[in-house]
């Protein structure tokens, strides 16, 4: 029981570790489209550890299942969010870029 | 549990039922179809009013526990002497709308914005009005009040946008007060029941502030002077048979609610300074509002103003009835006066609005300085437009008459005095802004061209005017049922 | 987990008090329409908190669920609500060009 | 104990300055977003809080749709260039304001305070009547049956809503499709989640319903689930909105409150008004929310798509 809480932990520390790589990424990088990407792909990362780790906490397949669907929806909306964002971006001047987005 | 008896005529469950059902139809069918629905619907309604009124007065209250769960886990409609008359009223002046709202909402040919949405909305209207009406929850009283909004709104956007969403404004913030007092009741007593919350103690500061918040967010909702800006826009520029329901019914709802709650939840909580300012508002709406009626120069802004005047006088009641006076022996006078102030007043209101409507679609517009002979070429309209100006004046024998009358003694013997100063002045204030538009229409000696109006239209404002007036000769009935589950308020007979 | 204690209840309640104070300050700052319809979710949001707080607070056994049923409705509610009153408010920008309603002059009537 | 209370006293402060940046942050749209995460934290608390229903509701309802009419309200807004306002409000209102507002919440903070402690509401009387009620969620008890008129209502209400919004219409362009037309690429990421989610989004708002009469769900829910995938498939420009004059949306639309109306009509005929007997209770109900989930998703849809701009 130990052993399961002790990986629990590791893993939500490491997904939480990502979350707040992906953060200071939006905040410090330089331009639009590094930022963008920097967010979606640590969220998505940081998502999928805590999702494993909180696993480990399930008792039968049928809840892990439904973990495994929670991450590979939320990776795919991020996706999808991050094309919108970008192509709106991709409308507007490339000097402006995204102050809009902030917040 | 006190479960109607077997095989009882579901008179009240109709009521909810066959205006949904209407409504939901009506989106169904479309706009060629639906504007149809009224003519079945509305001698339906009349005709399950009409029992429901016979069931009350014959047998008492009657109490539907729907769904067979009693309160306080499940919701009751009231069917008392008050819900009855303005069940009634709705019938009535809901089915002479929906009549006369043939030829505006109508469609020939293709389905139009209007003719397709109107007609849900106006039935939804007529369920939210019966649910408001007969409901025993304050809570569902909520739902039911969102939806009216809803309706209410939407109606007065066909007119003007701007107008519609002040009104909304107002509304919403009516609704977060009465919604904020609802919870603060429900978590001091476990209920939301009308009936059983008379019977909770629970501590005073909690009933006041939700009642108060209650009471804030109704006003809003009624407009109550000073809360009142929206509704002369709103009335004003709706379309006319929009104008009728929005002034005769819709802001009424509201006030029954008022009244549920100061006269069935709380009574004893009613203090005196509470009623007095509730009174003192209504004696600036009745001063303000007919001030600023004299100065309109459009007919249907004239009626609306005249609204926000004779919603005063509804508030009058709480002095003269509530609080400390309940237990005095001109209380059942001064009740009843006001709910016949409420009823003459629906009825003319919407004669007028109907009226004014038919000005409109004669002439094309409704600016006082031009309506010169209008009289003459709808002599039946504007006869319908001065028998409703009667009423609104109060002179008798009509029912406008016949509630100021009993305010009139209830404020006499109370030591009232300036309120039965403001009462004589409402009245002869209201006889001065209708005295000009009414002359106007008269003056000249030709016949002005119009538009063809055709005659059975102008049959139902004239309609509705008589009956207006026809409440202060007819009395009796309507007075002994308002009594029908009255505990509160001492019975005094209408002759004594 | 065991859910919030007590404490925890009486504390969102109170949250849910000064939510509704910060969506009335929104409110009475903002003539842009759109803002006040946000204020009055936050608003309602706030006194739905404070129903299901003090629901949760009586529990003795598990949350009151009336008011939790109570509260989706609401919710819906204002949903419609909200619905209209945006739809409203772009027609209103689409005829005026603006998105505040300016007070009137009281008494003077409303343009047809 | 502590750590429990350490967590929700943080997370209220949370709530409490999101919800200010919501209201009074400078930028409209910045505003707006602010808003959406305040609804994820409220959603949040009432997990907390052990609403686990109302914790969906809020999430789906009061931050992703509320959030997706404002910012469709904002960008209307931008195109007609009246999205600004001179200046911000005036330091003399803004401190008004603030006494205000301050005395608001102070007045019922005290009043929270004032309330009794222990009340145990209704939950006793509805975990009394549950066995009689065909379902073990009790809130879903009371939403499709004890309360079940509250719930009827309140679905007409949402109808009313969208013909209250149509209601606005210009007449050229009437029976139209609503809302503005979608451009996106066929190839994009975006298009290939809108080909996956449907059968997705449609398997998970069946269990919402399924599991609602057990668990946290239900018919709000999942039409909230299917209004998101439909929205996104007109996103990704997959299919079009059906325009307001199709006699098939107008039926989608009126067969939740239709079906549930026409249950309560059936029991006023045997006495008892939006009854339900038990012996049928389960199935009765579960067809009730399968008939509401089509209306309410559809109907939540089409509110955010706006009334008809485009003729048919």
């Amino acid at each position: 029981m130990i052993a399961l809480d002790v990986m629990t932990v590791l893993l939500v520390c490491t997904g939480l570790v990502f979350f707040v790589a992906g953060t200071a990424g939006l905040l410090r990088f330089p331009d639009f489209h590094s930022r963008l990407h920097a967010l979606t792909k640590a969220d998505n990362l940081g998502l999928g550890f805590i999702a494993l780790g909180v696993a480990f906490q399930m008792t039968d397949a049928w809840s892990v299942a439904k973990l495994a669907l929670v991450w590979m929806l939320a990776g795919l909306a991020a996706a999808s969010v991050a094309q919108l964002v970008a192509r709106a971006a991709l409308d507007r001047l490339p000097d402006e870029s995204g102050g809009e987005h902030k917040g | 549990m006190t479960a109607p008896l077997p095989g009882a005529f579901p008179a009240l469950e109709l009521l909810i039922v066959l205006p949904l059902a209407a409504s939901l139809l009506a989106i169904l069918l479309g706009g060629r179809l639906a504007p149809r629905i009224v003519l079945l619907l509305g001698p339906a309604m009349l005709v399950v009013t009409a029992v429901l009124a016979f069931q009350i007065q014959t047998q008492g209250p009657v109490r539907v526990e729907i769904g067979g769960w009693e309160a306080p886990l499940g919701i009751a409609l009231i069917g008392d002497g008050l819900a009855g008359v303005f069940l009634v009223l709705t019938a009535i002046v809901m089915t002479a709308v929906g009549v006369f709202a043939q030829k505006p909402f109508g469609s020939e040919g293709a389905e139009t914005t209007e003719s397709y949405t109107f007609w849900p909305l106006y039935f939804a209207m007529w369920a939210a009005l019966n649910a408001v009406f007969c409901g025993g929850d304050l809570f569902n009283l909520y739902v039911a009040l969102e939806l009216l909004t809803l309706t209410a709104v939407a109606m007065v956007a066909y007119g003007s946008t701007r107008a519609a969403l002040r009104y909304l404004l107002f509304a919403l913030a009516g609704s977060l007060a009465y919604l904020m007092g609802i919870v603060l009741l429900y978590s001091a007593t476990g209920t939301l029941d009308i009936e059983l919350l008379a019977r909770q103690d629970t501590i005073e500061a909690t009933r006041m502030v939700s009642g108060a918040l209650m009471t804030a967010g109704l006003l809003a909702k009624t407009a109550l002077f000073p809360l009142h800006g929206w509704l002369p826009p709103a009335h004003g520029s709706a379309p006319a048979p929009a104008s009728a329901l929005l002034s005769s019914l819709v802001i009424k709802a509201s006030f029954v609610i008022i009244v549920r709650i100061w006269f069935d939840v709380m009574p004893d909580v009613a203090g005196t300074v509470f009623v007095q300012l509730l009174s003192i508002l209504g004696a600036g709406a009745v001063l303000y509002g007919s001030l600023l009626a004299l100065r309109q120069t459009r007919l249907k802004m004239i009626i609306a103003y005249s609204t926000v005047a004779q919603l005063g006088y509804l508030f009058f009641i709480f002095p003269l009835a509530g609080g400390a006076a309940a237990e005095t022996p001109w209380a059942a006078g001064a009740w009843s006066g006001g709910m016949f102030h409420a009823l003459a007043h629906g009825l003319a209101k919407a004669a007028m609005f109907l009226a004014a409507g038919l000005v409109i679609e004669a002439l094309g517009h409704d600016r006082i300085d031009d309506i010169k002979g209008i009289a003459r070429a709808l002599p039946l309209t504007m006869f319908a437009f001065g028998l409703a100006a009667v009423s609104l004046m109060g002179l008798p024998p009509s029912g406008g008459f016949l509630a100021k009358y009993l305010m009139l003694t209830a404020a006499l013997a109370d030591g009232q005095i300036g309120l039965a100063l403001v009462m004589l002045a409402g009245g002869l204030l209201a006889a001065a802004y209708l005295f000009r538009p009414v002359n106007r229409a008269l003056a000249g000696d030709y016949v002005p061209e119009v538009a063809v109006v055709t005659y059975w239209r102008q049959l139902i404002p004239l309609g509705l005017a008589l009956l207006s007036v026809a409440l202060g000769i007819i009395s009796e009935p309507p007075y002994d049922l308002l009594q029908v589950g009255r505990s509160k308020v001492a019975v005094e007979g209408i002759d004594d | 987990m065991s859910g919030a204690g007590l404490d925890s209840a009486t504390l969102f309640a109170l949250t849910g008090a000064i939510l509704i104070g910060i969506g009335v300050y929104g409110f009475i700052v903002h003539a842009h329409l759109l803002r006040r319809i946000l204020a009055f979710n936050v608003i309602g949001s706030g006194i739905f908190l404070m129903f299901g707080a003090l629901g949760f607070r009586g529990a003795g056994n598990g949350t009151d669920p009336v008011p939790q049923a109570l509260i989706i409705t609401g919710i819906v509610v204002a949903l419609s609500l909200t619905a209209l009153a945006v739809a409203l408010l772009v027609k209103l920008a689409e005829e005026e060009g603006g998105a505040t309603l300016p007070e009137e002059q009281p008494g003077r009537g409303e343009a047809e | 104990m502590t750590a429990a209370l350490l967590f929700d006293a943080g997370l209220c402060l949370l709530v409490l300055v999101v919800a200010f940046s919501a209201v009074a942050g400078r930028g409209l749209f910045g505003a707006i977003a602010f808003f959406i995460i305040y609804g994820m934290l409220i959603a949040l608390a009432w997990l907390r809080l052990e609403g686990v229903d109302v914790a969906l509701a809020e999430a789906a309802i009061g931050a992703g749709l509320t959030g997706m009419l404002l910012i469709g309200a904002w960008s209307m807004l931008k195109q007609l260039g009246v999205s600004g306002l001179p200046g911000g409000p005036s330091v003399p209102l803004r401190i008004a304001a603030g006494a205000v507002s301050g005395l608001v919440a102070l007045a019922l903070a005290a009043t929270v305070l004032a309330l009794p402690d222990g009340r145990e509401g209704l939950s006793p009387a509805v975990a009394e009547s549950l066995g009689r009620s065909g379902v073990d969620n009790p809130v879903t008890a009371v939403l499709l049956n004890f309360r079940a008129y509250d719930t009827l209502l309140e679905s007409v209400v949402l109808l009313i809503a969208l013909i209250a919004v149509w209601s606005l219409t210009p007449r050229a362009v009437w029976g139209g499709v609503p809302g503005l037309a979608q451009h996106a690429r066929s190839d994009g990421v975006l298009s290939m989640f809108g080909r996956l989610l449907p059968p997705l989004g449609l398997v998970v708002a069946i269990y919402l319903v399924w599991a609602g009469s057990s668990q946290p769900g239900g018919a709000f829910q999942a039409g909230t689930v299917l209004a998101a995938v439909w929205l996104l498939v007109v996103m990704a420009g997959l299919y079009d909105e059906p325009p307001a004059s199709s006699r098939n949306l107008r039926l989608a639309l009126v067969a939740g409150p239709g079906v549930f109306l026409a249950v309560g009509a059936v029991g006023a005929a045997f006495g008892v008004f939006m009854g339900i007997p038990e012996g049928f209770a389960k199935p009765l109900i579960l067809s009730i929310e399968f008939a509401l989930t089509v209306s309410i998703a559809v109907t939540l849809a089409l509110l955010v798509a706006g009334r008809p701009r485009r003729p048919a």
